[in-house]
């Protein structure tokens, strides 16, 4: 076992076992915390996989920026646990964690199978051990993905407004 | 000539256009910058005109360029390209040249109006569009354009649109464009089937060297060159699509002149000009001949007993585009587009003029209410005066020259034509002159309260007049001196295919009998109306019929119209629409119904039970595209 | 250089320096207090060793000799491990940073840093915004509604100033062309006037503002302002749990200015004089010249609290968004407009300023122009209400 | 370390996001599920990138991540405006889907 798999064993537990305490713990403040966790372990299979820009900007945006959001929401409302009665009783709970597994059974199926004969294989032995630099990323952003990248400003633009808009209307009526 | 002298001379337009259109309700305010605006656009199109003009170096460098790559497909690619020859560079001039002067001509005769950035909005969308007609290098260019000035002289026809008359003419305007449009869709259909390409160059050099697909056998191109000629026909107002013409008077006098006088309407003579190459292959020549020489003189004879002097002016049109085809459809391609620009000149000015007059005497049309105006507006008078010349072949005037050439190379192909030619030169001179008698002279008829205004037009409006009666004069001689030997053949040498029929017979007896038959026409006219006025009432069934236009309208309204709208109403809108399509809406409607009254009691209303079925649906998806697919 | 010796070196490096660390937290408590009692004309602590060198030491023992109350109402994982979630960022964000050049031992070449990672900015940057969940986490442990407030007002202060911190350096890259800060040191050149605080002048002011408020320094402590909100997000600390998030505040002011000191003061460099003496000595001095340069910097920080008066908590996010996130934002355009224009870093300096001074006074304008009578801030906000909401943002 | 692995991975996390979504009834739970799945489509990128050995699928993880971010942003707004009308973000309780 090289350190490599060592690693990539240790993050994908970690991440792992963060994605399901993301669902399992009754308060949101747990579960968010247990993100953060899934992110960083996220973060360090990134590292894992040569990407250390995305990395970095996976913990700068996702647990500096993201979470920290959903932290102050959380507290912000102040949200307990909820109760436990609802709706969707426990027939639809049971029916919606099968389909979960058999999503997840078609879900390693394809990713064991559906790369046999494409490109992605062919080109795996090729480039085993490419790491891409912030440069790369920096050049294909700001030339191929030049208008992808500008309409993502715009998206966040859009976004900017719409916050302002939906919460400054509801302080308003309040006032 | 460059690229970007054509786009220059192709834009400025439209950019006075978008100008005039978008930003015309903040420049309402300040109507007059507006009008400038409008007409400096086309300034600036003349200016290119001039320098395409001389940089052609006298019809030898002809400039043929794609700008565009529109349509592409495997086997064929439509390219928005310019050509400029002779016969384009002249017609770039005469749409430019006119065009402007009635651009400044409406900027006081327009004066005051509720629309009047929106009427040079359209104007210079007219001249945009009709400039893409000339220029184009392939016929889909040139469709293009035919499609813009159709549309463009719609809007401008029913301009006035609270005007019931107004939209009703410019509806039949479109609609009985549509006809003819039709026919040279058909037409460009078939050229493609057969040539693959509609690029004039490739076209033509294919058609001279026999070298098509013959989709109809031997008579493709008889077939294709018809149904181009149908269009033509809607176009240019002839026999029988010409009815909307003389309707489209309700438009604004200046859209008269420059559109349904000057150039669009002639925008089918300049199509069968500029493919000479295939009616001279396909001999359908004569078809246009005839045709338009019976429009000639049919339109002659209604000019003959209207009262309306621009109804007349339109009748007069109709009757010398019939002349032009005459000039086309015997092959002397080179007079007939000769006619087509001194026409422009003379009727443009005409209608001008007209406008001059309506202008003073509060819309007034009716010439039987005038008369004696001469001492008032002694500019328009003359400025008429030399219009009217000009059309009925007064010697040496412009309209003498052209008409002279499509006459004498008449004789050559059918002595028939050229006598009915012969008829309606002297039915023109008199119905003109009959008019100015009517207009200009006697005793006045005009209503006293009418009569305390009338004043000759301002400066803006009477100078284009002035500028207009100029070539209206002089262009003839200047270009059509030497007949068939003249400059303007010479330039145009390059464009046409020799002529098949060589000018026999003496010119100078030709000359002097179209001369004699004008001026008798003048006297006789002289003789009947320079003392009275034109008669009130029709005295007898003859002159009533003409009057009525030989109810050809209500011919039309009886036989197409009416059925038509029969059809539509019983068989179309009671069977067709309410029984056969509501049934079936309704019946898909009621489906529907019963299907969303079992469906709806899924919809909780919570967001998780949707989500559920959603994944259920990738589930299934997925497994059917793993396992089964 | 072989692993052994990589790790070895390593190993001692990260010893090292975290010592220094603590060292250094220990001497700044001190000298704040005496630098402090120096500016209010008093003498402050004295009595424990010379010049009351040994009071941190005191203090830190009776921290670790208090009882270590956790209190009942309290979510005790998260509690327990709030203080650690601060401190561990402050300690880890060393990590990239350069204390100097390079020093030779027994023929390998160390480098006086512990890692130098190719996005060493990023990694900083990344680190460094992690610092709020201690606080918030710590906040929200206590379950108490001045420690909330508290947690509330840090964590919507450190994600408003991140921004800043993080745009003003995009400057100091661009003229760099690289993301490691041993670069960016390397790059800046022996000469106070080569430095990136005169190139980036504006941007660097932006920078060590926003570093302060994100270290929770006055004048921007309102997560603990004491008039307020008693102790704030720490109101129920105690023992070693407090002095847990008392070192981590401390030892983010000297991680601060030791990122600050490499990214616009040159780093180890000073008239070149980090270059004198052998392979050995070299590195020693610039060692030292990188400390001397830190300790400047964190004396300013003790200068400015008690200069500067709190901000209230509108002119706070005021200032942020609208005057250092302006100054930031347009430090990088005219940093890149003018560098590609010209590529004179001098009328980049020039520009900077002058952009700077202009959008500042647009600003400033735009303000004065709006300004409408501030509305009483209203009682509500002491309960959590949907209707506190307002009141905060 | 073989691409099918990161990809068996990044199922399982996607998966785990879903079933979150489905079973949880805290409308800021959902979201993080959401954001769970989004993170593991960046690992299936960021591995496939390295596997083709160029930049491009990072650059598409670099565009979803902003698309998160914004969608966090107008999300929690959406949140909190609900929360402060009807006081709950349960999401069987906010059921004006129902026609």
């Amino acid at each position: 076992m090289n350190p490599e798999q060592i690693l990539f064993i240790f993050f994908g537990a970690i991440s792992l076992i963060g994605a399901i305490a993301v669902i399992s713990f009754r308060h949101p403040i747990y579960s968010a915390l247990s993100l953060i966790v899934t992110f960083f372990a996220q973060a360090g299979l990134f590292v894992l996989l040569g990407a250390h820009f995305v990395a970095a900007v996976q913990v700068i945006v996702y647990a500096g920026a993201i979470m920290v959001l959903f932290l102050f929401v959380i507290m912000l409302l102040n949200l307990g646990t909820l109760s436990a009665q609802g709706a969707i009783g426990g027939k639809l709970k049971g029916f919606a964690i099968i389909l979960g597994i058999l999503l997840a059974a078609e879900g390693i199926y394809i990713a064991m199978n559906a790369l046999n004969d494409t490109a992605v294989a062919s080109a795996e032995a090729a480039a085993e051990s490419v790491t891409t630099t912030t440069y790369d990323i920096g050049e294909l952003l700001f030339t191929k993905y030049l208008l992808p990248f500008e309409v993502t400003s715009l998206i966040l633009l859009a976004a900017l407004i719409g916050v302002i808009v939906l919460v400054k209307r509801e302080g308003q009526e309040e006032n | 000539m460059s690229k970007e002298l054509i786009v220059v001379l192709l834009v400025a337009p439209l950019v006075g256009f978008l100008i005039n259109g978008l930003f015309g309700k903040w420049l309402k305010g300040n109507e007059k910058l507006s009008g400038w605006i409008g007409a400096l656009a086309v300034l600036v199109s003349l200016v290119c005109s001039i320098i395409a003009f001389t940089s052609l170096n006298g019809g030898a460098a002809p400039f043929d360029e794609t700008l565009y790559e529109w349509i592409t497909g495997e086997s064929f690619a439509f390219n928005i390209g310019f050509r400029v020859d002779a016969l384009t560079a002249v017609m770039l001039l005469v749409i430019t040249g006119v065009g402007f002067l009635i651009h400044v001509y409406s900027i006081g005769y327009m004066h005051g109006d509720e629309g009047y950035t929106r009427y040079f909005a359209y104007l210079n969308l007219f001249v945009f569009a009709m400039l893409i007609l000339v220029l184009g290098n392939n016929y889909l260019m040139m469709f293009v354009g035919w499609e813009g000035v159709g549309l463009c002289s719609y809007l401008l026809i029913g301009f006035w649109y609270d005007k019931q008359s107004a939209t009703d003419a410019g509806k039949k305007a479109f609609i009985v464009n549509r006809i003819g449009d039709f026919g040279f869709l058909l037409g460009m259909f078939t050229l493609f089937a057969a040539f693959g390409t509609l690029d004039f160059a490739t076209m033509f050099d294919d058609a001279e060297a026999d070298n098509f697909q013959k989709v109809f056998g031997a008579s493709t191109l008889v077939v294709a060159t018809l149904l181009l000629f149908v269009g033509a026909i809607g176009k240019s107002a002839q026999i029988p699509l010409y009815v909307w013409l003389p309707d489209a008077m309700e438009g604004p006098t200046p859209v008269s002149a420059l559109i349904h006088a000057a150039t669009m309407v002639t925008a089918g003579v300049y199509m069968i000009a500029r493919s000479a190459v295939l009616y001279d292959i396909a001999h359908t020549g004569e078809v246009v001949a005839w045709i338009g020489v019976l429009t000639a003189f049919f339109a002659a004879t209604i000019a003959l007993a209207q009262n309306d002097i621009k109804r007349i002016l339109a009748y007069s049109t109709v009757s010398q585009l019939g002349y032009m085809f005459v000039g086309v459809g015997v092959g002397a391609y080179a007079s007939g587009v000769f006619h087509l620009v001194t026409h422009a000149f003379f009727k443009g000015l005409m209608f001008l003029t007209a406008g001059s007059v309506m202008h003073a005497m509060a819309n007034e049309l009716d010439m039987r209410k005038m008369g004696g105006l001469k001492a008032k507006m002694p500019i328009t008078h003359w400025t008429f005066l030399i219009g009217a010349l000009a059309i009925a072949g007064f010697p040496f005037l412009s309209g003498f020259w052209s008409k002279d050439e499509i006459l004498h190379s008449a004789w050559g192909s059918s002595p028939l034509i050229y006598g009915i030619g012969l008829v309606t030169a002297f039915l023109t001179a008199f119905y003109m002159f009959r008019l100015i008698f009517g207009t200009f002279y006697g005793e006045s008829r005009v209503e006293p309260e009418v009569e305390s205004h009338l004043h000759e037009s301002p400066p803006v409006m009477w100078l284009p007049l002035a500028i207009l009666a100029i070539p209206s004069a002089v262009i003839g001689l200047l270009l059509g001196w030497g007949g068939h030997e003249s400059w303007f053949h010479h330039f145009t040498k390059s464009v046409f295919p020799e002529a098949h029929h060589d000018a026999s017979g003496n010119v100078l007896l030709f000359m002097v009998i179209s001369s004699v038959i004008g001026l008798a026409g003048i006297a006789f006219a002289w003789t009947r109306y320079s003392k009275r006025a034109p008669s009130d009432e029709p005295t007898n069934a003859m002159h009533k019929f003409v009057a009525n236009k030989y109810y050809v309208d209500e011919v039309y309204n009886s036989l197409i119209v009416q059925p038509i709208k029969n059809a539509s109403h019983y068989l179309l809108w009671r069977i067709v629409d309410n029984g056969v399509i509501d049934g079936i809406v309704n019946g898909v409607a009621a489906i529907i119904r019963v299907i969303g009254g079992t469906l709806r009691r899924f919809q909780t209303g919570l967001v998780q039970a949707y989500i559920v079925s959603m994944v259920l649906g990738i589930v299934l998806f997925l497994a059917y595209y793993l396992f089964f697919a | 250089m072989p692993l052994l010796v990589l790790i070895l070196s390593s190993i001692i490096k990260i010893v090292i320096i975290v010592h220094l660390l603590l060292i250094g937290v220990m001497a700044m408590i001190w000298s704040e207090r005496r630098v402090s009692g120096w500016m209010q004309d008093r003498l402050g602590p004295n009595r424990v060793g010379p010049q009351g060198l040994l009071q941190p030491i005191a203090d830190g023992l009776k921290f670790m000799f208090k009882e270590d109350l956790i209190p009942d109402h309290v979510d005790k994982p998260l509690y327990v491990l709030a203080p650690a979630m601060l401190l561990v960022p402050a300690l880890v964000t060393v990590a990239v940073v350069p204390f100097g050049n390079a020093i030779t031992l027994f023929g390998y070449e160390i480098p006086l840093q512990i890692a130098d990672v190719n996005i060493g900015i990023l990694y900083v940057l990344a680190i460094t915004s992690l610092g709020v969940y201690g606080v918030v986490l710590g906040a929200w442990a206590s379950n108490n509604k001045y420690s909330l407030l508290g947690g509330l007002r840090s964590s919507a202060q450190m994600i408003s100033y991140e921004l800043t911190l993080g745009l003003a350096i995009i400057g100091v890259l661009m003229l760099t062309s690289s993301l490691s800060l041993r670069t960016i040191a390397v790059e800046q050149g022996a000469y106070p006037w080569q430095w990136n605080f005169l190139i980036h002048f504006p941007a660097f002011l932006a920078f060590t503002t926003a570093m302060y408020a994100e270290t929770n320094r006055l004048p921007f402590d309102l997560a603990e302002a004491e008039q307020e909100l008693v102790a704030g997000y720490h109101t129920e600390y105690s023992s070693m749990k407090f002095a847990m998030f008392f070192m981590a505040e401390y030892m983010n002011m000297i991680v601060g200015s030791a990122v600050t000191v490499t990214l616009f003061l040159g780093g180890w460099h000073f008239f070149g004089l980090e270059n004198v003496g052998g392979p050995v000595w070299s590195g020693l001095i610039s060692f030292g010249i990188f400390f001397v340069k830190t300790a400047i910097f964190l004396f300013v920080f003790i200068w400015v609290r008690w200069t500067l008066p709190r901000f209230r908590y509108d002119q706070l996010m005021n200032f942020g968004w609208k005057f250092l996130l302006p100054v930031a934002l347009t430090s990088i355009v005219v940093t890149g407009i003018l560098w590609i224009a010209t590529g004179s870093r001098l009328i980049v300096g020039i520009g900077n300023v002058i952009a700077a001074f202009i959008v500042v006074s647009i600003v400033a304008g735009l303000l004065v122009m709006n300004k409408t009578p501030e509305p009483a801030i209203q009682d509500s906000n002491r309960q959590i209400t949907p209707s506190a909401l307002d009141a905060i943002e | 370390m073989p691409l099918e692995y990161y990809l068996v991975l990044s199922a399982l996390l996607f998966t785990i996001g879903v079933i979150g979504v489905l079973i949880r009834r805290n409308a800021i739970i959902i979201f993080m599920c959401i954001e769970l799945m989004l993170n593991a489509a960046n690992l299936a990128f960021v591995a496939i990138s390295r596997s083709l050995g160029e930049a491009t699928g990072q650059v598409f993880v670099f565009f979803v991540m902003t698309v998160a971010a914004a969608e966090v942003a107008i999300g929690l707004a959406i949140i909190v405006s609900v929360f402060k009308h009807r006081q709950t973000i349960n999401v069987d309780e906010v059921n004006s889907l129902k026609g």
